[in-house]
């Protein structure tokens, strides 16, 4: 897919040019690239990381519904290629007497609604483009937290060792000996679902309906969507720990490092040897950390929302929980919201494993829900 | 994957001296990386006489350790043995094999790379051993000394006991066995015997108190002690051959010059023949007869030591011997060697002398793939270059700057060390 | 004598983190907004009866004074009463411990049992079919959500196939054998199967997510190991390639396989929670949950705090472990 | 190695090039007022498992003795060596002396100033003085910066160039044409120009042939119809500013660079001074080879104008052919910029060429120094022949040469042997007066003693190999400990010493046992620890006692007799090596107790080769 040309090898050339925010070395950038060029599961990845991408950044351009519409007529329409048979019990008067009468009904997919429709009739299809970017946006949030939280908690324990690092660590075990969905479970339950709308900038910006009308798709979209608030929060307070375990590991064996050595002969103080040389080069193995806590972070808000502890509704695990009731009769509700997180998740392991490969962080077996 | 048995006519074994115990001819070795094909050991020749310490010497990249691994047959990928013949003598082997593989037969002497994977892999331990530079690494950490030296005696016991089990694929000690000695206790792959033995050989190589040293973890032993242990180990099998290399790089020296009067003694004890690989040359001065200069891959000179300390003809062995030091009369300055290691890229490595574009005395003449010429010294010194056979003339020699057309070959791939063992020299404190 | 000290030092560490562990659980309570009274007390309760509750269940006291208090009861395993049913919470808590730690358990074994032969075939027989189909389960394995996992089973099996019961737990293991002794075999085989049938399908919900881990960890481990000095300096002896793999290099590769094991239990206790929910198995997960939803603050912090006691447990257990494989950790 | 123009080849340092010219200085320095470097009774201890825990454990951490009393002073302009084997603590104290540890006790003058006890504004003064070069060109230089950010970052971090007061600025004018042409210089020039012998000389050419000429061919500032200026090298960091006035013109002269030009220019100097090429400015670290990196560490060294590097094993890790390439820059260098060296190296050839003295270390202490010509020809302490004598030469006459090596392996730095440190190694051990022993005789009872002492002698394997449980048989019991210690030649009172404390040992009293053989076979060297005396040539070894006593020096040591110098052959029994890792100084898994960290750049870095990630620390004081 990616000739000389493609558009990865521009995005590679931009990293190059930008380098030097990035603390990304060209040798990194090159090491990636032959990685990528020579594994076929690192393009799969990534291409699965666009759409997924694509699908939450443009959401409202390209979804066929407004996924919060309800149309109670047209509930549990099966997605194209299936038809489903539905038993109606119907109560009819006949010659003075009650009976129930069972019908059978056979309803076939609609072409305006590829995925079918959930119990309440509103289209699967937009739902899951809707949830990406919830899931997306969570999983984000939650890791740049929890990133920022323990890559400074860890580099200051493994950079000054001794008692800081002592008590430091041993408050991290006690947040490990916590399981960050039983933690996030409580905490939500004690703080409350607090969720926090937020105004599409598409929409606000009015570029959405003369689109979508052009394209002949409904026009009237949602304004603002649902962020779960405490979730992110919670997710980032919860999973601190495996940022924080990577970057103490780092700074411990950086810091014996020669050149850590010689910029302290130079006369640098702590902060701009901290900052300037152990953060730099343990960017890597938190980059490979983040990608892993990115795809554990979407599986739990899945898991937070099936539980209903999640502040939106807009979530493929609340429309897992809603399928779950009509296993038996229309099995797609539930299926297909699960099918869009493996995907995705998948496609985010991919690009871990490609990192992890191209850029070798050792750091094996950190990190999870 | 060894040659073809059946290309070109069989040439039979090469010519040597009479009482040579291996004889390696044009052995080529290559590694295919992403950055392109990487000629690690490029046609080397050597011959290792009976009872002798053959030294290799050379810098990092120059590929000594990647032939000593290509000799024991260790090359991992993306490495791989693309030709040349190993011929040892083994009267016994030869005559097993004359007929199944004539080709790989000539006399006492076999071609080990002509025979089938499973009697090659059979001769590690009690035909070929080898000991490395770092011998902390070069241990099982989780395992203590006794046990592994056991292991390696074992191995000994059972290729005598039955040579036949041992060179099937399963190499006499499959997966079924293995499961039952583990779950069965008291079985095991070593016997009551070899453990034994394993303490008299730790006692053997001078370290003190073996029995409560034997089980005991690598991690406990210093530097000094478990290269003995090591020792100990590869002459388990009593090898014809051990292949040393780099064997006291990693060491101190006063502790170095133990472990180099233990090599000698039990050299002389049993009569091994050792091929020391080291870039020491102070190492090789006291220990070897006879000695090769590896450079890019090649041997670009080879004799006794005389020939090669006192009347180099290569550049290169001139300009080593003139880098060293030398302590009992300090010269005022050095005389180094200018430029850098070649990247042994094939795409780089051009038609040439490798060393020509470092070479103060670079001809017209060098640019071409320059052959072994005899120089003068013993009839064994020979030496890969023009001088041995034309004076150098002023007129003929390249223009300074007739090189830097070249890529800077510490350019993008940084410095070629052999990509498979680690050749970096680091030692302690 | 070292390793025993080694372990009288992880022991007291253990100690400190389970002090911690406990002292965040109390301090819970405190950031909760809203008053803990009105989950007991009626919605229509006055001010009178509200400050009476309050007293009764000790609140109004200076904060430390709670919490010594609150650290003495523990001390003699009295978790205070549980503010919807007034039983005592740690025998609720502790009754529902063995239903969860028996899915923890078996889809532990299930997935060490799969996963380390697993791995270890696909390191040693790369770009091969078996590498292939184990990396690629393993991959799918550890971006499945569980609980949806869960439900596709119950779709599959239980609903059309109709093979397992969709949820509930029959008799639980350990009552199974109160039946060997009470009615003999017969019963006792027919409860052990019932447990069996019932524990299916939650146990493989909970189990795969492990098992894909272990796989890819134990992979990784075993290429990481084969290429290592020493087993080159193994094989240069002669040793048997079975030997040289499955002695040397698989027991270094188990070494931090098991220290993994120890971290992650705390993602397999969170399985555990919504494993429960799915199949409403009666353990500490479904209690939790239904605790929370009612704001029932005994039960809540006694299952915490038996979940965190439980991970230090396991996780002191785990460096023993290592201890005894790697003798370079003792020193 | 490209040599930069003669002219070009400016005295970076304000002050006056010293006097001593080159790297072989033979005359032996003056008296100890002109030492740059002065280091008295420099300690560095180290302390394992003291943590939290330990101490509600209460057992009292182990103390690791890496520095023990070390003594130096390093003239300036002169290369000291420093040479030991590993765990010696040669690293360490060259870090120590920069403060890049903190010391446990002892003192370190640098130019009069006791470093050890500098405020952070003093440290950060003496930063730009003392420099080092670490050894592994692939961790010496941090993999995500430029060369060029590798080389400038001292002059970063100190907001250097700075306008130096007391450089005079200068600018020797030439001018073409005819106009009468005043030239002024800004001050701070001296920030752009290189300055020699104190000034800072501008090259200013004026070019006035014609009003309005086309610009001049090296694109000088033109000022429109004026003449035009150029600087030659320095055309992109000056500017001029012509005011034309009657009859002729003023130009004024001012740095024409933002400060991070200036470091650029600074560092790409530096590159072509160490011998790279100024294009590879932009170059990450693994484009370069080994070798080539040493020179980028090098000149990081050099950009801050230091008067003193400690070169930490700069060639250990490089081949043969890229060594000499270093050592002759690292020569020119020092002859060049009146560079002091503290030379740490364990290669003694290596030291031999470059050192003009050397100080020997073994387990955290100088056991001898002296000029090189003095150590290498005729070397004092046993330890300092053994080195010699293991070298391998790369000569013919090295062929088949048998080496007398020392026996067992270094003690561990815990528990350092009583009195002398060498006594278990060394070939010399000095027997008490009036006992007439042979050295490898002697040796053995040495060692059985040292056995006893440590309590680990297992009589009950000796009575397993004899082969007697009951233990009865006393004389097979005192065969086989004769046998494995070699205690066959001892005849007269040694024998019957020897006899009645195995006689003892066989009824299981060690201790008694023990106590017997060292009434009388106490050495000297195991009870006092020798000094190192204030002489030219000093040894710290009991050897030269009775050389001192006869030379009136009041030193108590009791007449010693001579000792032969008998074999030290591989005696059974040595002391059982303590678990160091080959290559590291320290033992595995220890870390350094001096934690806390005071403004930044006395905080402390771990040697210990790998660090055990659950390993704790003792708070260290605040310096």
């Amino acid at each position: 897919m990616a000739d000389s040309t493609g558009p990865l090898d521009r995005l590679f050339g931009a990293v190059d040019r930008v380098r030097g925010a990035l603390t990304v070395s060209p040798r990194t950038v090159r090491n990636l690239k032959s990685e990528y060029r020579t594994s076929a599961l690192s393009k799969v990845g990534v291409a699965l990381i666009l759409v997924v991408v694509f699908m939450a950044v443009f959401a409202p351009f390209i979804a066929p519904q407004n996924p919060t519409t309800q149309n109670l007529d047209n509930g549990r329409l099966p997605p194209l290629g299936f038809t489903q048979t539905e038993q109606q019990t119907q109560t009819q008067m006949v010659n003075g007497s009650i009976q129930t009468v069972n019908t059978t009904e056979t309803v076939n997919a609609t072409l305006a609604h590829p995925l079918g429709t959930n119990s309440l009739g509103q289209d699967m299809l937009a739902r899951v483009i809707y949830g990406a970017r919830t899931s997306l946006l969570v999983g984000l949030l939650g890791t740049s937290l929890a990133a920022l939280l323990g890559v400074s908690v860890g580099l200051t324990a493994g950079y000054y060792r001794g008692r800081v690092d002592d008590t430091l660590m041993r408050f991290a075990d006690v947040s490990l000996a916590f399981p960050s969905l039983v933690l996030a479970i409580a905490l939500i339950g004690v703080w409350g679902r607090a969720s926090v709308s937020v105004p599409d900038p598409f929409v606000v910006a009015g570029v959405v309906d003369p689109v979508r009308s052009a394209l002949g798709l409904p026009t009237p979209m949602p304004d603002t969507f649902v962020l779960p608030g405490t979730v992110i929060v919670v997710v980032g307070l919860v999973n601190w720990v495996w940022f924080a375990r990577v970057a103490r590991g780092e700074a411990l064996s950086i810091r014996e490092e020669e050149f850590v050595k010689a910029a302290r002969a130079l006369g640098a103080d702590d902060a701009r040897v901290v900052l300037r040389h152990v953060l730099p080069n343990a960017t890597t193995p938190i980059l490979v950390l983040a990608t892993i806590q990115v795809a554990s972070i979407i599986l739990l808000e899945s898991s937070l929302s099936f539980l209903g502890f999640s502040g939106t509704t807009l979530s493929w695990g609340f429309d897992i929980a809603q399928g779950r009731a009509y296993l038996a009769s229309a099995w797609w509700i539930a299926t297909v919201p699960g099918l869009a997180i493996v995907l995705t998740v998948v496609g985010i392991n991919l690009v871990g494993d490609w990192l992890r490969d191209a850029l070798d962080p050792g750091i094996e077996g950190e990190g999870g829900m | 994957m060894s040659r073809d048995p059946t290309d070109a006519e069989p040439a039979g074994a090469p010519a040597g001296s009479p009482d040579d115990v291996l004889r390696v001819r044009n052995l080529t070795t290559r590694f295919f990386t992403e950055e392109g094909q990487v000629n690690a050991v490029e046609g080397v020749d050597f011959d290792v006489r009976d009872g002798e310490v053959f030294g290799i010497v050379g810098e990092s990249g120059s590929g000594k350790s990647v032939t000593a691994l290509s000799v024991i047959d260790l090359v991992e990928s993306p490495g791989r043995i693309t030709d040349g013949e190993v011929w040892y003598r083994e009267p016994d082997l030869a005559a097993e094999f004359e007929d199944d593989v004539p080709a790989a037969v000539d006399g006492e002497f076999v071609d080990v790379r002509r025979l089938p994977e499973g009697v090659r892999r059979s001769l590690r331990g009690p035909s070929f051993s080898m000991i490395f530079q770092d011998p902390m690494s070069s241990l099982n950490p989780s395992v203590t000394v006794g046990e592994q030296i056991a292991e390696a005696v074992e191995v000994q016991r059972r290729a005598s006991a039955n040579p036949r089990r041992t060179r099937s694929r399963t190499q006499g000690y499959g997966l079924g066995r293995l499961l039952v000695d583990t779950l069965v206790p008291g079985r095991g792959y070593t016997s009551e015997a070899s453990e034994a033995r394993a303490v008299e050989l730790l006692e053997q190589v001078g370290i003190p108190d073996p029995a409560e040293r034997a089980d005991e973890y690598p991690h406990q032993f210093s530097g000094g002690m478990l290269q003995r242990a090591m020792v100990a180990q590869a002459l388990a099998g009593e090898p014809d051959v051990l292949i040393a290399d780099e064997p006291t790089t990693a060491l101190d020296v006063t502790i170095q010059a133990q472990i180099l009067n233990l090599l000698r003694d039990l050299q002389a004890e049993q009569d091994t023949s050792v091929v020391m690989i080291t870039h020491d040359l102070g190492v090789i001065a006291r220990m070897c007869q006879r000695v090769g200069v590896m450079y890019a891959g090649q041997v670009v000179e080879r004799g006794t030591l005389a020939d090669v300390f006192d009347d180099p003809v290569h550049p290169y062995t001139e300009g080593l011997l003139g880098s060293i030091p030398d302590m009992d009369e300090p010269a005022s300055r050095l005389e180094p060697i200018e430029g850098n290691v070649p990247s042994l890229l094939d795409s780089e490595m051009g038609e040439r002398c490798y060393f020509a574009d470092r070479c103060p005395k670079a001809m017209e003449d060098c640019l071409r793939p320059i052959p072994m010429y005899d120089a003068e010294g013993s009839d064994e010194h020979e030496t890969r270059c023009v001088l041995a056979v034309e004076e150098y003339d002023e007129a003929a020699a390249l223009p300074d700057g007739y090189f830097e057309s070249e890529p800077d070959s510490a350019s993008e791939s940084g410095s070629a060390d052999d990509p498979a063992a680690g050749e970096e020299v680091s030692t302690g404190d | 004598m070292a390793y025993g000290r080694f372990l009288l030092k992880r022991g007291l560490q253990g100690v400190l983190v389970v002090w911690g562990v406990v002292t965040v659980v109390f301090g819970l309570r405190f950031i909760t907004p809203g008053n803990p009274v009105n989950a007991v007390a009626p919605l229509d309760a006055s001010p009178e009866l509200r400050q009476r509750i309050a007293e009764e269940l000790g609140l109004n006291r200076p904060v430390y004074v709670q919490y010594a208090d609150y650290i003495w009861e523990l001390l003699h395993g009295d978790m205070g009463y549980s503010y919807i049913s007034s039983i005592d919470a740690s025998t609720i808590v502790l009754s529902k411990l063995p239903a969860t730690l028996e899915l923890a358990v078996a889809s532990t074994v299930v997935a060490i049992v799969l996963s380390i032969p697993l791995g270890v075939v696909s390191a040693t027989r790369r770009h091969e079919p078996a590498d292939y189909a184990a990396t690629s389960f393993s991959l799918v394995g550890i971006s499945t959500p569980n609980f949806w996992l869960g439900i596709m089973l119950v779709l599959l099996l239980s609903v059309e196939l109709n093979l397992f019961p969709t949820s509930g737990r029959a008799f639980g293991f350990y009552r199974s054998f109160e039946l060997l002794f009470a009615e003999g075999v017969g019963a006792f085989w027919a409860a052990i199967t019932g447990w069996l049938w019932h524990i299916a399908l939650p146990a493989v919900t909970l189990g795969t997510y492990f098992t894909a881990l272990v796989t890819r960890l134990t992979r990784s481990g075993m290429l990481d190991e084969l290429g290592k000095q020493y087993v080159r300096a193994t094989r240069a002896k002669g040793l048997p390639e079975t030997l040289v793999r499955y002695r040397h290099a698989l027991k270094n590769t188990l070494i931090p396989v098991v220290t993994v094991l120890g971290l992650q239990m705390g993602t397999l206790i969170g399985g555990a929670v919504i494993t429960e929910a799915v199949f409403s198995w009666p353990g500490l997960g479904t209690t939790l949950i239904n605790a929370i939803n009612a704001r029932d603050w005994p039960i809540i912090q006694g299952t915490l705090i038996v979940i965190g006691v439980g991970f230090v447990l396991v996780n002191v257990l785990v460096d023993a472990l290592y201890a005894y494989l790697d003798p370079q950790v003792v020193e | 190695m490209t040599e930069t123009d003669p002219g070009a080849g400016s005295d970076l340092r304000g002050t006056d090039a010293r006097d001593g010219d080159g790297a072989d200085a033979s005359a032996p320095p003056a008296g100890d007022d002109d030492a740059l470097v002065e280091v008295r009774g420099l300690r560095k201890y180290y302390y394992e498992d003291d943590t939290l825990i330990d101490r509600l454990l209460r057992r009292e951490p182990t103390s690791i003795q890496a520095v023990d009393g070390v003594d130096l002073d390093i003239e300036r302009g002169e290369t000291l060596g420093l040479v030991g084997e590993s765990g010696c603590g040669k690293s360490t104290t060259g870090e120590t002396l920069l403060r890049l540890r903190d010391a446990t006790d002892g003192s370190v003058r640098f130019d009069g100033e006791d470093v050890l006890s500098m405020g952070s504004s003093e440290l950060r003064r003496f930063r730009k003085r003392a420099q080092i070069v670490f050894q592994d060109p692939f961790s010496s230089l941090d993999p995500r910066m430029t060369v060029g950010d590798v080389i400038a970052e001292g002059l970063k971090i100190h907001d250097l160039p700075a306008a130096d007061p007391d450089v005079a600025v200068e600018a020797d004018v030439t001018v073409d044409g005819d106009a009468d042409v005043e030239v002024t210089v800004d001050d701070d020039v001296d920030t752009a120009v290189e300055s020699e012998g104190g000034v800072a000389r501008v090259p200013v050419r004026v070019d006035a042939t014609g009003a309005g000429a086309t610009g001049s061919a090296d694109g000088g500032t033109r000022a429109d119809g004026g003449p035009t200026v150029s600087f030659g090298r320095y055309d992109d960091v000056l500017a001029a500013e012509v005011t034309p006035r009657d009859g002729g013109y003023d130009v004024h002269v001012s740095v024409g660079a933002s400060k991070r030009t200036l470091r650029r220019e600074r560092a790409r100097t530096l590159l072509e001074r160490v011998g790279l090429s100024a294009g590879q400015i932009d170059r990450y670290p693994h484009e370069f080879s080994g070798g080539q990196r040493q020179r980028v560490g090098i000149a990081r060294a050099l950009a801050l104008d230091p008067e003193f590097i400690v070169l930490d094993e700069p060639v250990s890790a490089l081949d043969v052919s890229v060594q000499a390439q270093i050592l002759n820059l690292l020569d020119d260098l020092q002859s060049e910029y009146g560079l002091t060296y503290l030379f740490i190296a364990h290669d003694l050839s290596v030291v031999r060429h470059i050192c003009d003295r050397v100080a020997v270390m073994y387990l955290g202490e100088v056991v001898e120094t002296g000029t090189t010509e003095e150590l290498f020809e005729s070397p004092k302490h046993p330890y300092t022949e053994a080195l010699l004598e293991s070298v391998p030469r790369a000569d013919t006459s090295e062929q088949g040469r048998r080496v007398e090596t020392l026996s067992g392996d270094v003690p561990s730095p815990r528990d350092p042997p009583s009195g002398c440190r060498f006594r278990t190694r060394c070939p010399e051990v000095i027997p008490p007066a009036g006992v007439a022993v042979d050295q490898s005789t002697y040796r053995s009872v040495m060692d059985l003693r040292d056995r006893l002492r440590r309590g680990d002698f297992g009589t009950g394997v000796v009575w397993e190999a004899v082969g007697d449980p009951d233990r009865e048989d006393t004389e097979a019991f005192k065969r086989e400990v004769r046998a494995e210690f070699g205690l066959d030649g001892l005849t007269g009172a040694n024998g019957d010493t020897v006899e009645d404390a195995l006689e003892v040992l066989a009824n299981g009293r060690e201790r008694e046992a023990a106590e017997r053989l060292t009434e009388r076979f106490e050495s000297v060297c195991e009870t006092e620890e020798p000094v190192l005396p204030d002489e030219p040539h000093p040894a710290a070894c009991h050897l030269y006692d009775d050389e001192r006593a006869a030379a009136g020096v009041d030193d108590d040591a009791d007449p010693v007799t001579d000792p032969e110098f008998g074999g030290a052959g591989m005696a059974a029994g040595m002391e059982t090596p303590d678990p160091e890792a080959a290559g590291g100084e320290l033992p595995d898994g220890v870390s350094d107790p001096e934690h806390g960290v005071s403004d930044g750049d006395s905080s402390d870095a771990d040697d210990a080769d790998d660090h055990d990630a659950s390993e704790d620390d003792r708070d260290g004081s605040e310096p």
